[in-house]
């Protein structure tokens, strides 16, 4: 099982990176860049063969992952005072 | 009276912090590992600086999961002391010791400076020593010293007059000129609504001696000595 | 099986005759593995093969020589039972292609070789050299290498005290990343790359081994072209953490005594580690690949042997405590394997999985390795780029234009923007900060500091590379001098071209002659260094660039000096001869566009002396600053000793010597600036005349202008804060605008 | 206009900050997490008003944000020497 957590700032907390990317996008002269936002992103690689799930169905396996995933998200991937993440499991 | 300096791996100022409170403040000291789970008789307990596990993820998001972080926690529950110095400020953020986050420095890079930093307030344990609105000279290095609150956090922790040091002008001077970093209201360093917990992002242990530039720092630990002689360590 | 034709010899960088010489020494054809292995070891950067004939005629030793070249690093005696370890490195070649990574893996590199020797790790230093910043791939290398100059020291806590950084063209498609660390440890806690005793195991601890970097070191023998881009996966990226781990670990390990032998995993990784303590212990070693960690899968035996995964040791433990070791590795959260052992006689044995699959006598890889003396030949342009005619060059501009221009060159401008990024007070030792001429660390548990400087002019050595490598010895030991460090001990980078092309090698030849000469003058061991070749981008080559490092030992720490005037109404005092000198000046490139003429002359007695006199002036504590002068001669040092001081001005006349411009940025040797109170001149006059050093008392401090008079006549004169402003955000300014990522 | 550029170490790239996330979710008790692999994403917002591509079909000028964004990512958003991009035009 692949899964992935992409994680971003709160719109409300400043992107020191993104501005400084969007600066030089326009320097570039990407001039109609008017903003960027920056985040990052972690792809998760579960072992499959766990046996406390080898007997569930597919749709059951995937529910559990995001579950899981999930929970790892909000315990140590993402900063709730900051960031928001999104969980995306993708086989 | 004693310090205990926890080590986490990536730790790289424990030994410094070690060094002020042992050598140049003149009371015991001991480092303690992250993995254990007892504080060494501890009357006041620093969090240095470093990249604890090398900031991978978010500076102090997995040293917070550690063994002593129990202790740490306790311990501050107690109301005993406890200072976090630049990585440890963010592990304590981090473990909900204190309020906020840290985000990148708003010009990105590292910065690595001597900073005139403001008491804002002396009724803490590492600031008792300290005169109010005294300017202190310290020196910063970190990238990701930007501290943020959401609004009502923001409003609380000034309302409650938790700001324990702001960036300022050598003369005191608190504006935008004088914030190195982007902290929302030129915020240096905080404490808990208790007053116990502090963390700071400058580096009063790398300055407690004048031949390396400034012993201004030299105050901070003493302040815990004061006030521990002043009767008011509470943990025990 | 691979057949070996001249294809594959190709490939390897091996030339036929190398190829003879291998099958001479195996007495049979090499496998694929063997011949990979020779490849890397014999490669330049591994084997020092054109660079060892001359690197031999270095001074090397002396009374304070504790380890001279040989081992991961160099080390001297400063009292106590301590020694200092250092050792300067380059990573030219990685910092083109990846500036963030190939600089942060440099740094690693470096850190490594001291703390392999059992000492802690306290001090880093650097000398950088990029293209024009007005170019945007010039920008790009500057900030990145920055950036991971400091991203790796910063993150494992070792402060970045020092450095230079130079711009010049000719480093454009060339950057140069030269990184110096310190370390200290006792004498007898030092710790050697060298396997010992059959039966003892071998462990490999640190980052896994993956795929990368294979063919490094032969990259770091190979001009670059068009087709270097597909060398390109041969960057790393840099782990500080595992380094800080393996740090810590190593150096705690190290003090059970269990550990006979340590050599780290750099270039050539497990084939150079394993050949190497084998060849310095006297003895063999055999291995197998099964047991070396791998990151990926499927890796072939000549991968793993050749691959150049950072952050890796490989230690031979006394047999019966590996336990011990094991436990120590373990609390770091650190995997120790036993990946072979040392055995008898003087083979090294590469199994995998029980199956024989290399064996090769490990002199073969190392000491006999071929040694070139390649051809030497003066380049035909030699004689008359050493021309200098001031009348050619039409006429000359306002001495304040050349002021203003140069106070703001980038060579000659703060460097702040670079070292604000540096963490330089971790540690607690930094006495003197980036930015002031040498840096100042104390030793902690003694009185003593040590004064580090890392310097090179690559303007001078193209002009003249026997006087311009002189130079630069001179210059690294009296910035040291002038912090109060009495030098006792350096290491080089030798940064040149191609060697296979005789001027090359000609400069190559005469600047390590130029070392030598200046070290034994000097008094000044040389306890090791790096050789970096191939620098050069489709046929063009950088100016050969000696880097000088220079260590020096105050046995007091408190008593110290820098650059920077400390009072109103101080008497500024010139030690040395002004002569007027401006042959490959930073004037002649900044206002006329050229590199030309005879680079300074040099008395290396009168420096000796002049050096004496300073280290003795500064400990009494009779001087209050002390600068040298260098890019921009008399006019830009005295503007710099008013910088940083908070805006104490300066007065100064200055005797004509040529005409005014000459006079004032004249880059003459030999030559220091001191400010001293106005009842100490006489004091300091006489300690000059004693020494048969020139001294002249040139100006006085005070005011918040810079007033310069030659003769007399008006020359310069500006605002202490405008110049400083000017000088101080030079770099921030080419730089704005420009995204760090 | 919005797009994604997703930058991602080349998978034989080792990345010494997905290894320490994956051995912090193990040592959380994560036992099941195989690697983790760190990656970061820019979200990149475009003027629409681009008076050069008002008149150009939607399908058009998504496929021209397309283009500039690829060449922006080519040129800063990643280093091709050692990470590899995707990516994602949004509206
Ligand atoms: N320019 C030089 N001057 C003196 N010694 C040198 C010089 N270059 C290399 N050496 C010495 O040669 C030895 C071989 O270096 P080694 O450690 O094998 O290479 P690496 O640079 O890859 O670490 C070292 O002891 C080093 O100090
Ligand atoms: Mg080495």
């Amino acid at each position: 099982m692949r899964a992935r957590v992409y994680v971003t700032l709160k719109p409300s907390v400043f992107d020191p990176q993104g501005r400084v990317v969007a600066d030089a996008l326009v320097t570039l002269g990407y001039g109609d860049v008017k903003d960027v936002r920056q985040g990052k992103f972690f792809e998760v690689e579960l072992d499959g063969a766990d046996p406390a799930t080898a007997n569930l169905s597919a749709e059951a396996q995937r529910a559990k992952a995001e579950t899981r995933v999930t929970e790892m998200a909000d315990k140590l991937l993402a900063n709730p005072v900051i960031e928001s993440y999104r969980v995306e499991v993708l086989e | 009276m004693k310090f205990s300096v926890v080590v986490f791996p990536g730790s790289n100022s424990d030994y410094d912090a070690f060094y002020a409170a042992s050598r140049v403040v003149g009371e015991d000291a001991a480092l303690v590992w992250h993995k254990d789970t007892d504080l060494q008789g501890a009357d006041v307990v620093i969090l240095p600086g470093g990249f604890a596990h090398g900031d991978y993820l978010r500076t102090g998001a997995i040293a917070r999961f550690s063994p002593i972080m129990g202790a740490v926690k306790a311990f501050a529950d107690r109301g005993g002391p406890v200072l976090g110095i630049c990585n440890g400020f963010q592990v304590l953020l981090e473990a909900g010791l204190l309020p906020g986050a840290m985000v990148r420095n708003d010009r990105v890079k590292f910065v690595s400076q001597l900073v005139p930093v403001r008491v804002e307030q002396t009724d803490t344990p590492f600031t008792a020593a300290c005169a109010s609105k005294q300017v202190l000279r310290l020196p910063i290095a970190h990238g990701e010293g930007n501290y943020y609150a959401p609004p009502e956090v923001l409003a609380e922790i000034e309302a409650r007059r938790q700001v324990v040091f702001r960036y300022s002008s050598p003369s005191g001077e608190v504006s935008d000129a004088y914030n190195p970093n982007g902290s929302l209201n030129s915020i240096a360093g905080i404490c808990n609504r208790e007053r116990n917990v502090v963390g700071l992002m400058p580096h009063p242990e790398r300055a407690s001696e004048a031949q390396l530039g400034s012993a201004d720092g030299r105050l901070v630990l003493a302040s815990a000595v004061k006030w521990a002689a002043e009767g008011m360590l509470r943990h025990a | 099986m691979t057949v070996i034709d001249s294809q594959v010899l190709e490939r390897h960088g091996l030339k036929p005759d190398e190829y003879e010489r291998i099958l001479q020494l195996m007495g049979r054809e090499p496998n694929l593995l063997e011949l990979g292995m020779f490849s890397v070891m014999w490669s330049e950067h591994c084997s020092y093969k054109s660079s060892r004939v001359h690197l031999k005629t270095l001074p090397t030793t002396g009374p304070r020589v504790v380890q001279g070249p040989g081992e991961n690093a160099g080390a001297v005696d400063i009292g106590d039972g301590l020694c200092a370890v250092f050792k300067i490195e380059s990573h030219n070649h990685p910092s083109f292609i990846e500036p963030y990574q190939g600089a942060a893996t440099g740094v690693g590199g470096i850190i490594r070789d001291i703390f392999t020797m059992g000492a802690r790790p306290i001090a880093l230093l650097n000398a950088l050299r990029f293209g024009s910043l007005d170019t945007a791939l010039a920008r790009r290398i500057f900030e990145g290498v920055v950036a991971g100059v400091g991203g790796y020291g910063n993150s494992i806590g070792i402060p970045t005290v020092g450095g230079e950084i130079v711009f010049d063209e000719m480093y454009a498609g060339n950057p140069l990343v030269n990184v110096l660390c310190l370390g200290i440890s006792r004498i007898d806690g030092i710790v050697k790359g060298a396997a010992r005793g059959a039966g003892n195991p071998v462990f490999y601890v640190g980052a896994r081994t993956g795929r990368d970097g294979i063919h490094g070191a032969t990259m770091a023998s190979a001009e670059f072209d068009d087709k270097s881009a597909e060398k390109r996966p041969a960057v790393q990226v840099g782990d500080p953490f595992m380094e800080k781990l393996l740090m810590e670990a190593c150096l705690e390990v190290m003090k059970t005594g269990a550990v006979l032998g340590i050599q780290d995993m750099g270039a050539a990784g497990l084939s150079c580690a394993t050949s190497e303590m084998g060849s310095r212990g006297g003895c063999g070693m055999t291995i197998d690949v099964m047991h070396v960690p791998q990151r990926e899968t499927g890796m072939t035996p000549y991968e793993i042997m050749l691959s150049e995964s950072q952050e890796r040791m490989l230690l031979v433990v006394q047999k019966g405590r590996e336990r011990e070791v094991e436990q120590v590795f373990e609390k770091w959260d650190l995997h120790a394997v036993q990946v072979g052992e040392v055995i008898d006689g003087s083979r090294l044995k590469i199994h995998e999985r029980g199956v024989l699959v290399a064996e090769v006598p490990n002199r073969a890889l190392t000491d006999e390795a071929p040694v070139y003396r390649r051809p030497m030949h003066e380049p035909s342009w030699q004689k008359d780029v050493r021309q200098l005619s001031l009348a050619e060059l039409g006429p000359a501009p306002p001495a304040q234009a050349a002021f203003d221009r140069l106070v703001a060159a980038p060579t000659i401008a703060s460097k702040r923007w670079a070292y604000r990024q540096y963490d330089h007070s971790v540690g607690t030792n930094t006495i003197a900060q980036p930015g002031m001429s040498a840096a100042v660390v104390r030793v902690k548990g003694t009185t003593r500091g040590l004064a580090l400087s890392v310097d090179g002019n690559g303007r001078f050595c193209y002009l003249d590379p026997h006087r311009g490598a002189m130079l630069a010895v001179a210059e690294a030991a009296r910035n040291v001098a002038c912090a109060g460090g009495e030098p006792i001990g350096g290491t080089n980078n030798l940064n040149f071209g191609n060697p296979e092309r005789p001027e090359i090698m000609w400069q190559l030849g005469e600047a390590v002659r130029g070392i030598g000469d200046a070290c034994r003058a000097l008094g000044i061991p040389i306890t090791g260094g790096n050789v970096s070749l191939y620098n050069e981008t489709e046929g063009r080559a950088i100016f050969p660039t000696p880097v000088l490092g220079v260590v020096g030992l105050l046995d007091d720490a408190s008593k110290t000096a820098t650059r920077t005037f400390k009072r109103d109404a101080a008497a500024v005092v010139l030690l040395g001869d002004n002569l007027g000198e401006l042959g490959g000046s930073e004037y002649l490139a900044a206002m006329h566009g050229k590199v030309c003429g005879p680079p300074p002359a040099l008395d290396l007695k009168r420096e000796a002396a002049l050096q004496k006199l300073i280290v003795a002036l500064v400990r009494e504590g009779t001087v209050e600053s002390a600068h040298d002068c260098s890019e921009g001669g008399l006019a830009i040092a005295l503007a710099e000793c008013t910088f940083d001081s908070g805006g104490i001005g300066v007065t100064a006349d200055l005797a004509l010597v040529g005409d005014a411009n000459a006079t004032l940025f004249g880059e003459s040797a030999s030559r220091i600036v001191v400010s001293t109170p106005e009842d100490r001149v006489a004091a300091v006059m006489a300690a000059a005349k004693s020494a048969g050093v020139p001294a002249a008392v040139i100006g006085k401090t005070g005011g918040d202008r810079i007033r310069l008079t030659v003769n007399g006549g008006a020359a310069v004169n500006s605002s202490v804060t405008d110049a400083e402003q000017a000088w101080a955000t030079a770099i921030e300014r080419k730089m704005s605008g420009r995204a760090p990522l």
